[in-house]
Protein backbone atom coordinates (compact mmCIF):
# COMPACT_ATOMS: atom_id res chain seq x y z
CA UNK A 1 0.00 0.00 0.00
CA UNK A 2 1.53 3.60 -0.87
CA UNK A 3 -0.24 7.07 -1.71
CA UNK A 4 -1.23 7.01 -5.82
CA UNK A 5 -0.43 10.97 -7.34
CA UNK A 6 -2.61 11.16 -10.30
CA UNK A 7 -1.65 13.60 -12.89
CA UNK A 8 -5.08 14.84 -14.85
CA UNK A 9 -5.04 16.53 -18.20
CA UNK A 10 -2.19 18.65 -19.14
CA UNK A 11 -0.29 17.98 -15.96
CA UNK A 12 -0.12 14.40 -17.57
CA UNK A 13 1.87 15.65 -20.40
CA UNK A 14 3.91 17.65 -17.92
CA UNK A 15 5.09 14.71 -15.65
CA UNK A 16 5.44 12.32 -18.61
CA UNK A 17 3.24 9.69 -16.49
CA UNK A 18 -0.66 8.90 -15.84
CA UNK A 19 0.68 8.50 -11.84
CA UNK A 20 3.24 7.85 -9.53
CA UNK A 21 3.61 5.73 -6.33
CA UNK A 22 5.07 6.98 -2.88
CA UNK A 23 5.28 5.02 0.08
CA UNK A 24 3.96 7.36 3.63
CA UNK A 25 2.22 10.07 4.37
CA UNK A 26 2.25 13.12 2.08
CA UNK A 27 1.45 16.36 2.70
CA UNK A 28 1.69 19.79 0.75
CA UNK A 29 5.65 20.00 1.04
CA UNK A 30 6.94 16.23 0.45
CA UNK A 31 4.41 16.38 -2.50
CA UNK A 32 5.88 19.83 -4.12
CA UNK A 33 9.44 17.74 -4.08
CA UNK A 34 8.28 14.52 -5.34
CA UNK A 35 6.61 16.11 -8.80
CA UNK A 36 9.10 17.16 -10.91
CA UNK A 37 9.97 21.08 -11.26
CA UNK A 38 7.17 21.79 -13.63
CA UNK A 39 4.43 19.83 -12.42
CA UNK A 40 5.39 21.77 -8.73
CA UNK A 41 5.35 25.05 -10.56
CA UNK A 42 1.98 24.43 -11.76
CA UNK A 43 0.35 22.97 -8.40
CA UNK A 44 1.45 26.33 -6.96
CA UNK A 45 -0.93 28.34 -8.84
CA UNK A 46 -4.41 28.82 -7.63
CA UNK A 47 -6.23 27.47 -10.45
CA UNK A 48 -4.87 24.26 -10.02
CA UNK A 49 -6.58 22.58 -7.66
CA UNK A 50 -5.77 18.97 -5.42
CA UNK A 51 -8.26 16.04 -4.23
CA UNK A 52 -7.81 13.24 -2.23
CA UNK A 53 -9.63 10.29 -1.39
CA UNK A 54 -12.29 11.31 -4.09
CA UNK A 55 -12.88 15.33 -2.58
CA UNK A 56 -11.03 18.11 -3.58
CA UNK A 57 -9.51 20.28 -1.32
CA UNK A 58 -10.61 23.54 -0.31
CA UNK A 59 -6.76 24.33 0.88
CA UNK A 60 -4.59 22.47 -1.16
CA UNK A 61 -1.49 22.75 0.89
CA UNK A 62 -3.26 20.81 4.21
CA UNK A 63 -3.20 17.98 1.95
CA UNK A 64 -2.09 15.16 4.09
CA UNK A 65 -2.07 11.39 2.91
CA UNK A 66 -1.98 8.07 4.21
CA UNK A 67 -0.64 4.61 2.58
CA UNK A 68 -3.52 3.58 0.49
CA UNK A 69 -4.96 7.29 -0.46
CA UNK A 70 -5.11 8.65 -4.12
CA UNK A 71 -3.98 12.14 -4.69
CA UNK A 72 -5.34 13.81 -8.02
CA UNK A 73 -3.87 16.79 -9.27
CA UNK A 74 -5.90 18.86 -11.28
CA UNK A 75 -5.65 21.31 -13.91
CA UNK A 76 -7.77 24.10 -15.21
CA UNK A 77 -10.88 22.28 -16.40
CA UNK A 78 -12.46 22.30 -20.21
CA UNK A 79 -15.64 20.35 -21.33
CA UNK A 80 -18.63 20.19 -23.32
CA UNK B 1 -28.89 4.21 -27.60
CA UNK B 2 -28.75 6.75 -29.65
CA UNK B 3 -29.30 10.92 -28.87
CA UNK B 4 -32.77 10.47 -30.71
CA UNK B 5 -33.81 7.59 -28.82
CA UNK B 6 -32.95 9.18 -25.45
CA UNK B 7 -34.73 12.41 -26.33
CA UNK B 8 -37.85 10.30 -26.99
CA UNK B 9 -37.38 8.71 -24.09
CA UNK B 10 -36.79 11.69 -21.86
CA UNK B 11 -39.88 13.39 -23.67
CA UNK B 12 -42.17 10.23 -22.75
CA UNK B 13 -40.89 9.86 -19.31
CA UNK B 14 -42.60 13.88 -18.17
CA UNK B 15 -45.32 13.76 -20.39
CA UNK B 16 -46.89 16.53 -17.79
CA UNK B 17 -44.38 18.85 -18.43
CA UNK B 18 -45.30 21.42 -20.19
CA UNK B 19 -41.92 21.22 -22.56
CA UNK B 20 -38.64 19.63 -23.05
CA UNK B 21 -35.34 22.05 -23.91
CA UNK B 22 -32.22 20.48 -24.82
CA UNK B 23 -28.40 20.68 -26.35
CA UNK B 24 -26.16 18.64 -28.08
CA UNK B 25 -22.85 19.65 -28.62
CA UNK B 26 -20.71 18.19 -31.32
CA UNK B 27 -17.09 18.06 -32.28
CA UNK B 28 -16.42 20.80 -34.63
CA UNK B 29 -14.09 20.26 -37.90
CA UNK B 30 -12.68 23.80 -37.69
CA UNK B 31 -9.03 24.76 -37.04
CA UNK B 32 -8.10 21.70 -38.43
CA UNK B 33 -9.37 19.66 -35.73
CA UNK B 34 -8.62 15.75 -36.58
CA UNK B 35 -10.14 14.69 -33.20
CA UNK B 36 -11.14 15.32 -29.45
CA UNK B 37 -9.88 13.41 -26.35
CA UNK B 38 -12.24 14.11 -23.25
CA UNK B 39 -10.71 12.91 -20.32
CA UNK B 40 -12.24 12.77 -16.60
CA UNK B 41 -11.51 11.84 -13.21
CA UNK B 42 -14.53 9.45 -12.33
CA UNK B 43 -14.33 9.73 -8.56
CA UNK B 44 -15.07 13.61 -9.12
CA UNK B 45 -16.61 13.90 -12.24
CA UNK B 46 -19.60 11.53 -11.72
CA UNK B 47 -20.37 12.85 -8.52
CA UNK B 48 -19.93 16.51 -9.89
CA UNK B 49 -22.55 15.58 -12.82
CA UNK B 50 -25.05 14.35 -10.13
CA UNK B 51 -24.45 17.58 -8.06
CA UNK B 52 -25.21 19.58 -11.19
CA UNK B 53 -28.22 18.35 -12.26
CA UNK B 54 -29.66 18.20 -8.93
CA UNK B 55 -28.73 22.31 -9.02
CA UNK B 56 -30.40 22.49 -12.13
CA UNK B 57 -33.46 20.81 -10.85
CA UNK B 58 -33.98 22.98 -7.94
CA UNK B 59 -32.69 26.43 -9.22
CA UNK B 60 -35.59 25.80 -11.85
CA UNK B 61 -37.89 23.48 -10.90
CA UNK B 62 -37.27 20.77 -13.64
CA UNK B 63 -39.83 17.71 -13.43
CA UNK B 64 -36.30 15.71 -14.85
CA UNK B 65 -33.32 16.40 -16.11
CA UNK B 66 -30.78 14.82 -18.17
CA UNK B 67 -26.98 15.56 -18.33
CA UNK B 68 -24.77 12.69 -20.71
CA UNK B 69 -21.17 13.40 -21.50
CA UNK B 70 -18.89 11.39 -23.19
CA UNK B 71 -15.24 10.37 -22.39
CA UNK B 72 -12.74 9.17 -25.14
CA UNK B 73 -11.35 9.82 -28.75
CA UNK B 74 -14.34 11.21 -31.15
CA UNK B 75 -14.09 12.85 -33.91
CA UNK B 76 -15.91 15.81 -36.24
CA UNK B 77 -19.56 15.16 -36.24
CA UNK B 78 -19.67 13.22 -32.85
CA UNK B 79 -21.47 14.18 -29.87
CA UNK B 80 -19.31 15.23 -27.22
CA UNK B 81 -22.36 15.74 -24.90
CA UNK B 82 -26.07 16.14 -24.63
CA UNK B 83 -28.47 17.85 -21.84
CA UNK B 84 -31.93 17.92 -21.45
CA UNK B 85 -34.62 19.54 -19.22
CA UNK B 86 -38.28 18.92 -18.62
CA UNK B 87 -40.18 21.84 -17.13
CA UNK B 88 -43.98 23.43 -16.85
CA UNK B 89 -42.93 26.59 -18.81
CA UNK B 90 -40.45 27.15 -21.79
CA UNK B 91 -38.36 29.57 -19.89
CA UNK B 92 -37.19 27.54 -17.00
CA UNK B 93 -36.36 24.46 -19.53
CA UNK B 94 -34.32 26.72 -21.40
CA UNK B 95 -32.16 28.40 -18.99
CA UNK B 96 -31.41 25.05 -16.89
CA UNK B 97 -30.20 23.63 -20.36
CA UNK B 98 -28.32 26.94 -20.31
CA UNK B 99 -27.15 26.18 -17.00
CA UNK B 100 -25.97 23.00 -17.41
CA UNK B 101 -23.89 23.72 -20.53
CA UNK B 102 -22.21 26.41 -19.07
CA UNK B 103 -21.29 24.21 -16.09
CA UNK B 104 -20.37 21.34 -17.99
CA UNK B 105 -17.91 23.93 -20.42
CA UNK B 106 -16.32 25.44 -17.46
CA UNK B 107 -16.93 24.18 -14.29
CA UNK B 108 -17.12 20.00 -14.91
CA UNK B 109 -14.04 17.89 -13.92
CA UNK B 110 -13.26 17.40 -17.61
CA UNK B 111 -10.30 17.70 -19.36
CA UNK B 112 -10.35 18.47 -23.38
CA UNK B 113 -7.47 18.27 -26.12
CA UNK B 114 -7.57 18.29 -30.07
CA UNK B 115 -5.75 16.78 -32.77
CA UNK B 116 -4.66 18.73 -35.53
CA UNK B 117 -2.59 18.89 -38.36
CA UNK B 118 0.77 19.32 -35.98
CA UNK B 119 -0.36 17.55 -32.79
CA UNK B 120 -2.01 17.42 -29.71
CA UNK B 121 -3.32 20.93 -27.94
CA UNK B 122 -5.19 21.17 -24.62
CA UNK B 123 -8.21 23.31 -24.89
CA UNK B 124 -9.31 25.85 -21.83
CA UNK B 125 -12.63 27.23 -21.61
CA UNK B 126 -12.68 30.15 -23.69
CA UNK B 127 -13.39 33.86 -22.00
CA UNK B 128 -16.89 33.46 -23.23
CA UNK B 129 -17.58 30.31 -21.62
CA UNK B 130 -16.27 31.72 -17.97
CA UNK B 131 -18.49 34.91 -18.85
CA UNK B 132 -21.48 32.60 -19.24
CA UNK B 133 -20.37 30.88 -16.57
CA UNK B 134 -20.08 33.68 -14.09
CA UNK B 135 -24.03 34.77 -15.05
CA UNK B 136 -25.48 32.05 -12.66
CA UNK B 137 -23.08 33.81 -9.87
CA UNK C 1 -41.79 10.34 -38.23
CA UNK C 2 -41.79 10.46 -34.07
CA UNK C 3 -39.75 13.77 -32.37
CA UNK C 4 -37.18 11.30 -31.75
CA UNK C 5 -36.82 10.35 -35.17
CA UNK C 6 -37.21 14.24 -36.24
CA UNK C 7 -34.45 15.45 -33.78
CA UNK C 8 -31.74 12.48 -34.74
CA UNK C 9 -32.24 12.82 -38.64
CA UNK C 10 -31.59 17.05 -38.04
CA UNK C 11 -28.96 15.89 -35.91
CA UNK C 12 -27.51 13.82 -38.71
CA UNK C 13 -28.24 16.73 -41.33
CA UNK C 14 -25.65 19.47 -40.02
CA UNK C 15 -22.83 16.72 -38.98
CA UNK C 16 -20.60 20.09 -38.93
CA UNK C 17 -22.37 22.26 -36.88
CA UNK C 18 -20.70 22.45 -33.26
CA UNK C 19 -24.51 21.83 -31.42
CA UNK C 20 -27.68 21.69 -32.18
CA UNK C 21 -30.69 23.47 -29.51
CA UNK C 22 -34.49 21.88 -29.37
CA UNK C 23 -37.29 22.52 -27.67
CA UNK C 24 -40.49 20.29 -27.63
CA UNK C 25 -43.64 22.00 -26.40
CA UNK C 26 -46.23 19.14 -24.98
CA UNK C 27 -49.94 20.12 -23.83
CA UNK C 28 -50.07 20.53 -20.06
CA UNK C 29 -53.05 19.05 -17.76
CA UNK C 30 -53.15 21.88 -15.11
CA UNK C 31 -56.03 24.31 -15.16
CA UNK C 32 -58.16 21.03 -15.70
CA UNK C 33 -57.29 20.92 -19.18
CA UNK C 34 -58.89 17.61 -21.36
CA UNK C 35 -57.76 19.00 -24.56
CA UNK C 36 -56.58 21.88 -26.57
CA UNK C 37 -57.18 22.97 -30.20
CA UNK C 38 -55.07 24.55 -32.32
CA UNK C 39 -56.28 26.24 -35.62
CA UNK C 40 -54.50 27.84 -38.45
CA UNK C 41 -54.77 29.62 -41.58
CA UNK C 42 -53.28 28.05 -44.32
CA UNK C 43 -52.26 30.73 -46.81
CA UNK C 44 -50.44 32.50 -43.90
CA UNK C 45 -49.49 30.13 -41.52
CA UNK C 46 -47.20 27.76 -43.63
CA UNK C 47 -45.03 30.86 -45.71
CA UNK C 48 -45.35 32.76 -41.89
CA UNK C 49 -43.55 29.97 -40.86
CA UNK C 50 -40.88 29.58 -43.67
CA UNK C 51 -40.13 33.66 -43.38
CA UNK C 52 -39.87 32.85 -39.18
CA UNK C 53 -37.16 29.95 -40.05
CA UNK C 54 -35.74 32.12 -42.43
CA UNK C 55 -35.19 35.13 -40.09
CA UNK C 56 -33.75 32.88 -37.16
CA UNK C 57 -31.32 31.62 -39.85
CA UNK C 58 -30.01 34.54 -41.01
CA UNK C 59 -30.34 35.91 -37.70
CA UNK C 60 -28.40 33.94 -35.91
CA UNK C 61 -25.95 32.03 -38.41
CA UNK C 62 -27.33 28.98 -38.05
CA UNK C 63 -26.13 25.84 -40.15
CA UNK C 64 -30.22 24.31 -40.13
CA UNK C 65 -32.96 25.18 -38.84
CA UNK C 66 -36.33 23.32 -38.21
CA UNK C 67 -40.04 24.16 -36.66
CA UNK C 68 -42.69 21.92 -36.65
CA UNK C 69 -46.24 22.99 -35.33
CA UNK C 70 -49.32 20.98 -35.33
CA UNK C 71 -52.74 21.67 -35.85
CA UNK C 72 -55.72 20.08 -34.77
CA UNK C 73 -57.15 18.16 -31.44
CA UNK C 74 -54.53 17.13 -28.71
CA UNK C 75 -54.78 15.73 -25.53
CA UNK C 76 -52.57 16.43 -22.28
CA UNK C 77 -48.75 14.91 -23.02
CA UNK C 78 -48.74 14.78 -26.64
CA UNK C 79 -46.59 17.42 -28.08
CA UNK C 80 -48.04 20.71 -30.22
CA UNK C 81 -44.40 21.92 -31.25
CA UNK C 82 -41.00 20.99 -32.26
CA UNK C 83 -38.62 23.41 -32.67
CA UNK C 84 -34.91 23.25 -33.29
CA UNK C 85 -31.45 25.12 -34.69
CA UNK C 86 -28.07 24.30 -35.18
CA UNK C 87 -24.91 26.42 -35.13
CA UNK C 88 -21.09 26.76 -34.92
CA UNK C 89 -21.63 27.52 -30.94
CA UNK C 90 -24.43 26.65 -28.55
CA UNK C 91 -25.75 30.44 -27.54
CA UNK C 92 -26.46 31.37 -31.47
CA UNK C 93 -28.17 27.60 -31.11
CA UNK C 94 -29.98 28.77 -27.63
CA UNK C 95 -31.13 32.37 -28.87
CA UNK C 96 -32.53 30.88 -32.39
CA UNK C 97 -34.43 28.65 -30.59
CA UNK C 98 -35.98 30.75 -27.76
CA UNK C 99 -36.82 33.56 -30.89
CA UNK C 100 -38.59 30.90 -33.19
CA UNK C 101 -40.76 29.98 -29.88
CA UNK C 102 -41.26 33.15 -28.69
CA UNK C 103 -42.55 33.83 -32.57
CA UNK C 104 -44.79 30.74 -33.00
CA UNK C 105 -46.20 31.22 -28.89
CA UNK C 106 -47.53 34.73 -30.11
CA UNK C 107 -46.94 35.97 -33.36
CA UNK C 108 -47.60 33.40 -36.03
CA UNK C 109 -50.87 32.67 -37.54
CA UNK C 110 -52.59 30.21 -35.27
CA UNK C 111 -55.46 30.02 -32.74
CA UNK C 112 -55.52 28.09 -29.45
CA UNK C 113 -58.35 26.93 -27.09
CA UNK C 114 -58.52 24.38 -24.44
CA UNK C 115 -61.19 22.23 -23.23
CA UNK C 116 -61.95 22.31 -19.53
CA UNK C 117 -63.97 21.12 -17.37
CA UNK C 118 -66.92 23.90 -18.08
CA UNK C 119 -66.39 23.49 -22.05
CA UNK C 120 -64.08 25.08 -24.57
CA UNK C 121 -61.79 28.43 -24.02
CA UNK C 122 -59.71 30.51 -26.14
CA UNK C 123 -56.12 30.94 -25.12
CA UNK C 124 -54.42 34.04 -25.59
CA UNK C 125 -50.57 35.12 -25.28
CA UNK C 126 -49.43 35.52 -21.50
CA UNK C 127 -48.11 39.14 -20.61
CA UNK C 128 -45.15 37.11 -20.20
CA UNK C 129 -44.90 35.73 -23.73
CA UNK C 130 -45.35 39.04 -24.94
CA UNK C 131 -42.33 40.38 -23.05
CA UNK C 132 -40.53 37.70 -24.44
CA UNK C 133 -41.35 38.69 -27.84
CA UNK C 134 -40.70 42.16 -27.30
CA UNK C 135 -37.10 41.04 -26.71
CA UNK C 136 -36.39 40.94 -30.53
CA UNK C 137 -37.55 43.88 -31.45
CA UNK D 1 -68.27 33.14 -57.77
CA UNK D 2 -68.08 35.16 -54.84
CA UNK D 3 -66.09 36.58 -52.11
CA UNK D 4 -65.60 34.15 -49.52
CA UNK D 5 -65.29 35.52 -45.70
CA UNK D 6 -63.28 33.23 -43.53
CA UNK D 7 -63.80 33.44 -39.55
CA UNK D 8 -60.99 32.31 -37.67
CA UNK D 9 -60.21 31.49 -33.91
CA UNK D 10 -62.42 32.95 -31.38
CA UNK D 11 -64.18 34.96 -34.53
CA UNK D 12 -65.63 31.94 -35.63
CA UNK D 13 -67.78 31.54 -32.14
CA UNK D 14 -68.30 34.90 -32.14
CA UNK D 15 -69.98 34.72 -36.07
CA UNK D 16 -71.16 30.96 -35.11
CA UNK D 17 -70.29 30.33 -38.89
CA UNK D 18 -66.86 28.77 -40.33
CA UNK D 19 -67.39 31.39 -43.42
CA UNK D 20 -69.73 33.25 -45.46
CA UNK D 21 -69.93 34.16 -48.97
CA UNK D 22 -71.04 37.39 -50.38
CA UNK D 23 -71.31 38.66 -54.10
CA UNK D 24 -69.49 41.20 -55.57
CA UNK D 25 -66.72 43.44 -54.27
CA UNK D 26 -66.26 44.34 -50.44
CA UNK D 27 -64.93 47.13 -49.12
CA UNK D 28 -64.17 47.94 -45.67
CA UNK D 29 -67.51 49.45 -45.18
CA UNK D 30 -69.79 46.87 -46.84
CA UNK D 31 -67.72 44.26 -44.73
CA UNK D 32 -68.68 45.61 -41.26
CA UNK D 33 -72.60 45.87 -43.04
CA UNK D 34 -72.49 41.94 -43.68
CA UNK D 35 -71.38 40.75 -40.51
CA UNK D 36 -72.50 40.35 -37.25
CA UNK D 37 -72.11 43.45 -35.23
CA UNK D 38 -70.35 41.95 -32.50
CA UNK D 39 -67.91 40.97 -35.47
CA UNK D 40 -67.80 44.18 -36.49
CA UNK D 41 -67.38 45.46 -33.58
CA UNK D 42 -64.23 43.36 -32.95
CA UNK D 43 -62.74 44.14 -36.58
CA UNK D 44 -62.98 47.71 -35.60
CA UNK D 45 -60.30 46.85 -32.68
CA UNK D 46 -56.51 47.67 -34.09
CA UNK D 47 -55.36 44.05 -32.81
CA UNK D 48 -58.03 42.23 -35.02
CA UNK D 49 -55.95 42.09 -39.00
CA UNK D 50 -57.94 40.80 -42.61
CA UNK D 51 -56.23 39.29 -44.98
CA UNK D 52 -56.96 39.54 -48.76
CA UNK D 53 -55.77 36.67 -50.81
CA UNK D 54 -53.06 35.25 -48.85
CA UNK D 55 -52.20 38.67 -47.53
CA UNK D 56 -52.63 40.52 -44.64
CA UNK D 57 -53.28 44.20 -45.51
CA UNK D 58 -51.28 46.58 -43.86
CA UNK D 59 -54.28 48.78 -43.53
CA UNK D 60 -57.72 47.04 -43.01
CA UNK D 61 -59.73 49.66 -43.92
CA UNK D 62 -58.30 49.33 -47.53
CA UNK D 63 -59.89 45.90 -47.98
CA UNK D 64 -61.09 45.83 -51.95
CA UNK D 65 -62.09 42.44 -52.44
CA UNK D 66 -63.58 41.09 -55.67
CA UNK D 67 -65.66 37.65 -57.15
CA UNK D 68 -63.47 34.64 -56.48
CA UNK D 69 -61.23 36.17 -53.51
CA UNK D 70 -61.00 35.21 -50.03
CA UNK D 71 -60.96 37.28 -46.96
CA UNK D 72 -60.18 36.05 -43.93
CA UNK D 73 -60.59 37.51 -40.40
CA UNK D 74 -57.52 36.97 -37.94
CA UNK D 75 -57.78 37.88 -34.20
CA UNK D 76 -55.05 37.79 -32.00
CA UNK D 77 -52.77 34.79 -32.52
CA UNK D 78 -51.85 31.98 -30.04
CA UNK D 79 -48.88 29.00 -30.51
CA UNK D 80 -46.95 26.85 -29.07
Amino acid sequence: MSVRILFLGPLRDLAGQDDMQVEGTLDWDRLLQTVSPLVAAQLREERVNIACKGRVLADKTALLAEDGDEVALLPPVSGG
Amino acid sequence: MSIGEALAAFNASYPDAGGTASFVGKVRSDNDVKALELTHYEPLTLPGMEELAQAASEKFGLAGVLAWHRVGVMTPGQPIVLVAAAAAHRREAFDAVDFLMDHLKSASWFWKRERRGDGWHWIEPRDQDRRDLARWK
